[in-house]
């Protein structure tokens, strides 16, 4: 709770600092309040005896609108050190326009805020006004450059889409409150228990899952997700693919541990089917794109098919959940902290971009094969962990055809993850090479760091939840 | 003081409600015109709101009427984005029609 | 008479809510929503929630809507120059709005069940009052929360209106 | 003291071999020649002694090293057996093989790699005492197999010649299908017996521990040694593998007398006489290989009647004798046999020595259309090549005589048209082998002025083993003359079921009659032939009709490319250029179609936001319609 | 000192190789390579004497994963000749400059690393992860250090690795299977499984592509050729010496006995496939033009020959399974490396290309010689011995396998001896060829020492692993 509070805190902190023309500490202060803030958040946890407790804990703040737990908490902490890698890469990519850094700054930390919404929410108003407060600060980002036409067309659809899908949410919760005259998850949660609700509710169940597989970038409700993360800013692009899409996926899954107590077959279908979908699609589809990003945005559709499969037995999926999410926007981070080093200067982020990198930054180069190679699922790195454990979790609820289906995507996923490890390795730079900023070299090496880390040690992420 | 549902059922609202939704879909697909695809998602939000305030009679409850309070910052906030995005289009290709934002493809 | 009432402002709303959609002048669509949202304004005041038709009215009619129509004079779109849509958009929009109307209809009448009694508590629940206590007791944190978000809309609006000075 | 001493009787050609091939450059020629004679001497030496030991005491020496390999049911040793059999197979080994050493130390005097060539040689005596020293089937595969890997060294000796490495590659890999055949025999034997040990085979036949009235048992067994057969058939150039000898001559003379003439083409009679108590069981097989042996007989017999280069003709007559000897050990007349693979050692050598003296002189010439009178110059060679000739010809008193006429009786006895083919095949051995020596050394010398020029006769490092060898081909068939066989007594442990001797009765004199009158024969044809007619064979284009096609060696060559290389060439093109490209082709076919799925992909993701709202609606509507409206 | 200190070694020479600069790496490597090996021989002679050197230790806690490094004499085996074949295969490299040259050694004892940890890990999961960790040296020793033309290079190098990871997946998703059974991922939990049949079969089938592509067995082969005509030497020799011998290790180790009754239901189907690659790759090596090309193939028929002899499911075929990988990966090595040195000097693959070598370098001739007559399995190589078990053991699952399997020796022949008349006999001795140097000679001593010494006396070896061979077999025996 009082991480929340503290985050907008520093968000208003530094639209302060700015006019008080204090914008060289915006960003140290920012980092250093995150990583305070990271602490508190620790103590709280410790607070609370998550750590030596065997079940979960929840422990409601104000009426219940926060609820402290581990699952929100071990989120929240992963989503500050993704912001703290996302802020310190801020002033230098937007060096151009030093006099919005500290709304840029600004935005990413109300982001957070609303992020943390999602996952420690106690009631739907709170997590409606997060994700709200989530999707309009990316509609700002994806459109930040008002005076490129492509940002402004990404911003654009972001938003049209955006509003539509929230609108379904919003249809949704009305139809749960509707069925259970509450908004709060506990009271729904004693209801659905009780039995005999009005069918809207599943109805409103529905919108509410249709609203967050767009938000997720799920087939078919992904197709924005390409150009979007095209067109936006590339830091903001890594923004999304990361803290967005994880923050959207951890909040769909405690909606639906919460809310959907008893998943009907149906709704296991749908779901088996768009996780099906979204895997294939966002693989095959990703094959042929010539342009980062929008590989990358192929292969996030893909991951959050991998991801959805956590819904077919969400009791015993929310430390797989966590440690493919961690996994998953760790080697993002570290793969656009590369993305961005490259394409500084450039008027595209086509793959032979990358050509030869493997020579003129071979610690770069490295980064991004290792990012590269963990989103591919390749042992020992994080990535080939989480699939394990989202693998072994989903056989044991008997779906062997889904797994299988994953299986043969991750095949075909090493068909474009490797194009771009190719193009470093075996082909010749085109031009001079400016040298490693730090912030991005920074980031990039702790990211990976941490992407190895938890791989080696995988019990230190999956222990967090109970 | 009587509940108006007794009169009028609120399955009826529900149906307006959602006939409201549906129209505010429709004006999304039908129009390429931007600013009245932003019309058209106020529709949505306003079924809904419509819809909340019915079952927060239904229930008897306040927290539905709060929550389209909540819902309004919203529509406010994300009309005010909006039409920021919209203007920034505006003055780089001098027109709001999202045909003409088809860059991004493939 | 209160059914009546229903199905005429029902039949307002919608109306003018299509009207909003097919009027080919944006300030036209701009004025036929401001009536559609002055319909539902009627809707809350059956339900005798006057605070919140207010609300609705200065919030919708007079912010927001306020707000479309100055970006449209702002742009000079007061015209009728807009193109068509192909007709087979139009008839693919039009089939979808049947399909999705039919489907949602369905399902819902599929899922009714038949509530003929209505609790009536006689509380108040709806009044400023009560609203109040509500919104800034148990909705507090949100409440707070929604300035948290005007805040992000505002620095975006900013932000991406703003004209950059060369020397930053 | 026996361990040792059989050590050094297998390594010291081994020590010679390793000498030559790692400090050989080093030494001189001679020293070379040398050390490698002195290396097989040294065996020959230890085999003497053995020799002594085993006829006196008649136990065999058993010398039993290490484990060498381990199998479910039996383990296989590095074992030794020295007995009667192998010893006598020894003796000549060593013998003959000290004999050609020497006489290579002159004949390859000039060769820049003369150290290699002893040091192959070498190698080659180390394999095969391994084959005949072995005491069981595996230590004989290792001699088999490694002779095999001398003869295509040494055949290739001359490696810089294409069509000598050719021939080279033909022999070794008729010999692996043969091989392959062994191997199979020997996993049945195995697998019947529980060992391939030869005296545990022969004990657990005599013992009945194998039941030899089990029909299946018997079947395999009959499996397994027409798999020997085969195996034998690659070795010792039977039909239809028995094409790479007359190739093999492409190696250097000694190679020729030693390896294709000598010793290593008996290696198959040697193994079916090793396990002669398990081809007594076999009866079927035993008429395959009389058969087999007596078409091979009638066959290159009729070859080398046509053949012009003077070691062709001998190695047709080797494949024939060769022949003459399966057709006695399928006739289950093993020591007759061997008694042919002696005396056949003798002349052979013999006469590819004295062919090697020849070809000396014509300074590498082999044609014998450009040979003649050799006589008046070579006198020692002629004598020496006169009397192999004689006794290969199987007059008496020459050895030849003795033994062939056995096998001949042999078979009146048991199949008269076996025996007709034999008698027919040592007809047409007399007229060619009379046709060589009268091309040869008699008449004008029809060569060039330059080859006359230098005709001279050999050294006499070359003579003196043509001699030891003349006067062994003259006397060697005093091992087993008819009546009292002192090599049948000696070899009476050995052979399980002793071929039935017939006393020297009228049909056995008519026998010999026959046989001799035969020989008289032949000779007498390429007397009127080629002395008094004068007759020298026509150039190879001018040969026409029937004459054609046995001078072409009735195409098995052409025959053989044609049904076995051509089609496994083609079996090759075919996988090379079809399977391996669709099977690679469908691996790659996957990622085109995933790319072209992709490919398509791109073109529905249009840009426009339309679209991607039309799909979303339509997906919210299937999505609803399917979970609340089915 | 315990298994894992072996591991540690490598580890340990792949991070320092990269660290003590392009200068001194190939001495690093060496040094490191040698230690390890040294560290081998010291761990097996405990691990004789009765000593544990077994290392244990749990590294995930749910799901349960376990660090288990259990050493037997099969995987000792196995990590003896990695580490004896890395130091070898380091001095091959030592002629070439290659670029990058830090890179190269570590990515060379990493994956040495990788293949050890394979061999050893006793925990299905690790095994896996090791298993995959070794294809990503590999792929970018291949992809960057390779020959030929780059596009080429990377379509062969990017199928191998596609193809291969493909494989491995569905090996994956049977340990997980097999993991929601027992709950546990060690190999002596998942031997007891108890799995229906059919269970069995789809598990088996999972193992058994993974392994195929790997080997590989004909139809899967397609990668192989390609890849080892690109890679550089030093990566064809990893790849054909030992990173296959990991797949035909595991098909004893893992899949046998923990489908046992679907491997002895299918064996024939597998053993036939796995005789149609010995026969398949025999005739297909006869009609390659390049020399490398023509090795792989002969290697394809080789594997499958082991392949065949592991699904025998006799102890012969175990035991000639093993004997024959060892031998294999050693001569192998010695053939690569001759070609290696080969297009080294006369700068092409081609044979037509080649031809009177020997002319002008007898000892190299010689050398190559002994290790064709090693290929083609003459007795007293090494080769013999496991190729001579391996086709007992299958002529006695049928004759006609030892028959059809048997005709190894005949193609071997022609192919190999064809391509030893083109490539080294004649007087084709236009370009000049030097003489091996004295590192060269050094290296093929060395392997045909070996290949000699145990083809003389193999019973070391052979005696070291039955036992365990006999437990394998003992346990498939027992559930069937």
């Amino acid at each position: 709770m009082n991480t929340l509070i503290a985050i907008a805190g520093l968000g208003i902190l530094c639209l302060i600092a700015e006019i008080f023309n204090l914008r060289k500490a915006i960003v140290p202060v920012t980092i250093i309040g995150l990583l305070a803030i990271l602490g508190l958040n620790v103590s709280e946890y410790m607070d609370l005896g998550l750590n030596t407790a065997i079940m979960e804990r929840n422990e409601g703040f104000y009426n219940n609108m926060i609820v402290n737990n581990s699952f929100g908490m071990a989120f929240t902490g992963l989503f500050i050190v993704l912001t703290i890698f996302l802020v310190a890469m801020t002033p230098e990519f937007h060096k151009g326009h030093k006099a919005k850094l500290s709304d840029f700054v600004a935005i990413k930390l109300f982001l957070l805020t609303g992020a943390i919404a999602m996952v420690s929410f106690g009631n739907l108003a709170m997590f409606f006004l997060g994700i709200e407060v989530l999707s309009i600060s990316l509609y700002i980002l994806a459109a930040s450059e008002p005076k490129n036409l492509k940002s402004n067309e990404a911003g654009m659809k972001y938003f049209l889409m955006g509003a539509f899908a929230s609108g379904i949410i919003l249809f949704g919760i009305a139809l749960i409150y509707g069925a259970t005259g509450s908004f709060d998850n506990a009271v729904i949660y004693s209801a659905i228990l009780s039995g005999d609700l009005p069918g809207w509710f599943f109805i409103g169940i529905v919108m509410l899952t249709i609203g967050l597989l767009f938000k997720i970038a799920a087939a078919p409700f992904h197709m924005w997700a390409p150009d979007v993360y095209e067109g936006s800013p590339a830091l903001n692009t890594a923004t999304m693919s990361t803290l967005a899409k994880v923050a959207s996926m951890a909040a769909f899954f405690k909606l639906m541990r919460s809310l959907n107590h008893e998943v009907s077959a149906s709704y296991v279908a749908i779901i088996i089917t768009v996780s099906i979908l979204s895997m294939t699609v966002g693989n095959f589809m990703a094959l042929k794109q010539n342009n980062v990003k929008r590989m990358l945005a192929f292969s996030g559709i893909s991951h959050a098919g991998f991801m959805l499969m956590v819904l077919l037995n969400p009791p015993a999926m929310s430390g797989v959940l966590f440690y493919y999410a961690a996994a998953y926007a760790l080697a993002g981070i570290a793969a656009f902290a590369v993305i961005l080093y490259v394409t500084a200067n450039k008027e595209n982020e086509d793959i032979y971009q990358f050509n030869g990198l493997g020579k003129t930054s071979p610690l770069m180069a490295a980064t991004l094969t290792l990012a590269l190679l963990s989103m591919a699922g390749i042992p020992i790195l994080s990535g080939f962990f989480a699939k394990f454990f989202l693998f072994s979790e989903v056989l044991k609820t008997g779906n062997v055809l889904i797994v299988i289906v994953a299986v043969a995507n991750s095949i075909v996923s090493v068909g474009y993850y490797f194009k771009l490890i190719l193009a470093m390795y075996t082909k010749d730079a085109a031009e001079n090479t400016q040298k490693v900023p730090a912030a991005y070299g920074i980031v990039a090496v702790l990211s990976i760091l941490l992407t190895i880390a938890i791989g080696l040690y995988p019990d230190a992420l999956l222990g967090l939840l109970k | 003081m009587e509940n108006i549902l007794q009169q009028i059922g609120i399955e009826n609202y529900i149906y307006l409600s959602t006939l409201l939704f549906c129209v505010g879909v429709f004006g999304v697909l039908y129009r390429r015109n931007a600013i009245v695809m932003f019309m058209s998602i106020e529709i949505m939000l306003n079924a809904v709101n419509l819809l909340l305030v019915a079952f927060s009679t239904y229930h008897q409850d306040a927290a539905g009427q709060v929550f389209v309070f909540f819902s309004m910052a919203v529509a406010a906030a994300e009309v005010a984005v909006g039409l920021a995005i919209l203007v920034a289009v505006y003055r780089n290709i001098k027109n709001i029609d999202i045909d003409n934002l088809k860059n991004l493809k493939g | 008479m209160i059914t009546t009432l229903f199905y005429i402002l029902s039949a307002i709303t919608l109306a003018t809510a299509f009207l909003t959609i097919f009027s080919k002048n944006p300030i036209h669509s701009a004025i036929y929503l401001v009536l559609c949202f002055f319909s539902i304004a009627g809707h809350y005041l059956m339900f005798n929630a006057q605070f919140l038709a207010i609300v609705h009215i200065i919030v919708y009619s007079g912010a927001i809507m306020i707000l479309m129509l100055f970006t449209i004079m702002l742009m000079n779109l007061n015209k009728e120059d807009e193109q068509h849509k192909s007709i087979l958009t139009r008839i693919a929009a039009t089939i979808s709005f049947c399909l999705i109307a039919f489907v949602l209809l369905a399902a819902f009448i599929k899922a009714q069940p038949a509530i003929i009694e209505y609790r009536n508590s006689g509380e108040d629940y709806q009044s400023i009052e009560v609203l109040g206590q509500v919104l800034l007791n148990d909705y507090m944190v949100p409440f707070e929360f929604a300035s948290v978000l005007l805040l992000v809309s505002m620095i975006g609006a900013v932000l991406l209106s703003k004209k950059e000075h060369i020397n930053d | 003291m026996e361990t040792n001493l059989a050590l050094l009787l297998l390594l010291a050609p081994l020590a010679g071999f390793l000498l030559n091939i790692f400090a050989g450059k080093k030494l001189s020629r001679n020293l070379s020649g040398t050390l490698g004679t002195i290396a097989v001497a040294v065996s020959f030496a230890v085999t003497l002694f053995f020799f002594m030991q085993v006829s006196s005491t008649k136990e065999p020496v058993m010398v039993n090293l290490f484990k060498w390999m381990t199998l479910a049911n039996f383990d296989v040793n590095f074992a030794f057996q020295l007995d009667q059999l192998s010893l006598l197979w020894l003796m000549f080994v060593t013998g003959i093989g000290t004999l050609i050493h020497v006489y290579s130390i002159s004949y390859m005097h000039d060769d820049e790699n003369i150290h290699k060539f002893f040091a192959y040689l070498n190698l080659f005596i180390f394999f095969m005492i391994t084959l005949v020293m072995g005491s069981n089937l595996l230590i004989m595969f290792i001699g088999w197999e490694g002779v095999g890997l001398c003869s295509y060294l040494l055949i290739g000796f001359w490696y810089k010649n294409q069509d000598f490495n050719d021939a080279a590659k033909k022999a070794f890999i008729m010999n692996r299908i043969g091989d392959l055949g062994f191997l199979i025999g020997i996993f049945i034997i195995g697998y019947l017996f529980h060992s391939v040990d030869y005296i545990d085979i022969q004990n657990a036949i005599v013992s009945g521990s194998f039941d030899v009235n089990d029909i299946n048992n018997m079947t395999w067994l009959g499996v397994a040694t027409l798999c020997l057969f085969i195996g034998a058939c690659g070795k010792s150039a039977q039909i239809p593998l028995y094409t790479w000898l007359p190739d093999a001559m492409a190696g250097p003379t000694p190679v020729s007398a030693l390896i294709h003439a000598a010793t290593m083409v008996t290696a198959g009679i040697f193994m079916i006489t090793r396990m002669n108590f398990v081809f007594d069981l076999t009866p079927d097989v035993q008429n395959i290989i009389a058969i087999v042996g007596a078409v091979t007989s009638l066959i290159a017999a009729s070859i080398g009647l046509m053949q012009n280069d003077i070691k062709k003709v001998l190695a047709y007559s080797t494949v024939s004798q060769l022949g003459l000897m399966f057709l006695a050990l399928g006739l289950g007349a093993y020591e007759i046999a061997v008694f042919h693979v002696i005396t056949h050692a003798f002349f052979k050598a013999c006469l590819f020595l004295g062919s090697g003296s020849v070809i000396h002189a014509m300074s590498g010439e082999q044609d014998m259309r450009n040979m003649g009178g050799l006589r008046k110059v070579m006198k020692v060679t002629f004598i020496t090549f006169l009397i192999a000739t004689l006794a290969i010809s199987g007059l008496p008193p020459f050895s030849g005589f003795f033994s062939k006429d056995e096998i001949l009786m042999t078979a009146f006895h048991h199949n008269k048209p076996l025996w007709v083919i034999g008698s027919v095949a040592s007809i047409m051995t007399a007229f060619y082998m009379f046709r060589l020596l009268y091309l040869t050394f008699f008449k004008g010398f029809r060569g060039t002025e330059e080859q006359k020029h230098h005709l001279h006769e050999s050294p006499s490092l070359i003579t003196f083993p043509l001699v030891v060898l003349a006067v062994l081909a003259l006397v060697g068939g005093a091992i087993s003359l008819p009546g009292s066989s002192w090599l049948n007594e000696y070899l009476a442990p050995i052979i399980s079921h002793p071929a039935e001797h017939h006393a020297l009765g009228t049909t056995e004199y008519m026998l010999m009659g026959v046989a001799v009158v035969g020989a008289l024969v032949g000779i007498g044809l390429a007397y009127a032939k080629y002395i008094k007619q004068g007759f020298v064979p026509v150039p190879d284009n001018e040969i026409t009709g029937f004459a054609k096609v046995v001078y072409n060696k009735f195409y098995v060559d052409e025959i053989y490319t044609a049904i076995v290389v051509k089609p496994i060439y083609a079996l090759g093109a075919f996988f090379k250029n079809v399977t391996e490209v669709a099977l690679s082709g469908f691996i790659f076919g996957l990622g085109k179609v995933a790319n072209a799925i992709g490919a398509q992909g791109r073109t529905v993701q249009n840009g426009s936001i339309g679209l991607y709202l039309f799909v979303f609606v339509l997906s919210v509507c299937s999505i609803i319609a399917y979970i609340f409206l089915k | 000192m315990d298994v894992s200190f072996i591991l540690i070694i490598l580890l340990f020479g792949a991070v320092a190789t990269y660290f003590v600069g392009d200068k001194w790496a190939s001495k690093a490597a060496l040094l490191f390579s040698t230690a390890a090996f040294a560290a081998t021989l010291y761990v097996i002679y405990r691990y004789n004497i009765g000593e544990k050197v077994s290392y244990f230790h749990t590294w995930i806690s749910k799901p349960r994963i376990l660090l288990h490094f259990q050493a037997d004499s099969l995987s000792l085996a196995m990590t003896a000749l990695t580490t004896v074949l890395t130091p070898i295969i380091v001095l091959t490299s030592f002629g070439n400059m290659f670029p990058k040259t830090k890179s190269f050694y570590a990515l060379i004892l990493f994956m040495a690393f990788a293949m050890v940890g394979t061999f050893l890990s006793t925990d299905g999961l690790v095994y896996y992860i090791f298993w995959e960790l070794s294809l990503i040296p590999i792929y970018f020793i291949a992809l960057i250090w390779g020959s030929g033309d780059a596009e080429s290079r990377k379509k062969a190098v990017v199928k191998f690795f596609i193809y291969t990871f493909a494989g491995s997946l569905f090996m994956l998703v049977s340990f997980i299977y097999l993991y929601t059974k027992t709950g546990s991922f060690l190999n002596t939990h998942l031997y007891n499984a108890h799995l229906t049949e059919k269970e069995q079969f789809w598990i088996f089938l999972g193992f058994f592509l993974a392994y195929a592509i790997k080997i590989p067995i004909i139809p899967f082969h397609t990668w192989q050729a390609n890849v080892y005509q690109k890679a550089p030497a030093v990566g064809t020799m990893l790849l054909s010496g030992i990173m296959l011998k990991m797949a035909l290790y595991s098909i004893v180790r893992w899949q046998l006995p923990i489908a046992p009754q679907a491997a002895a239901q299918y064996k024939y189907i597998f053993i036939a496939l796995c005789i149609a690659g010995v026969i398949y790759g025999s005739i297909l090596a006869l009609k390659q033009t390049d020399l490398k090309k023509l090795l792989a193939y002969s290697s394809l028929a080789h594997v499958g020959l082991i392949a065949a002899g592991a699904y025998t499911l006799t102890i012969d075929g175990f035991r000639g399974a093993f004997l024959q990988m060892i031998a294999h990966g050693f001569v192998v090595v010695g053939l690569f490396y001759a070609a290696e040195i080969i297009s080294r000097r006369y700068n092409t693959g081609e044979i037509a290309d080649m031809g009177g070598i020997r002319i002008q370098s007898p000892k190299f001739a010689s050398m190559f010689m002994i290790l064709v007559m090693a290929s083609v399995a003459l007795p007293l190589t090494f080769n013999f011995i496991g190729e001579f078990e391996v086709l007992y053991s299958l002529a006695q699952t049928n004759i006609w396998f030892g028959v059809l399997g048997g005709t190894t020796i005949i193609l071997g022949a022609f192919y190999m001896l064809r391509m030893f008349q083109q490539v080294m006999l004649g007087d084709k001795g236009a370009k000049v060829f030097a003489d091996v140097t004295f590192g060269e000679g050094f290296v093929f001593a060395l392997i045909i020492g070996v290949l000699l010494f145990f083809g003389v006396y193999p019973s070391p070896i052979a005696d070291f692993i039955t036992p365990d061979l006999q437990k394998v077999l003992l346990h498939i025996n027992q559930i069937n």
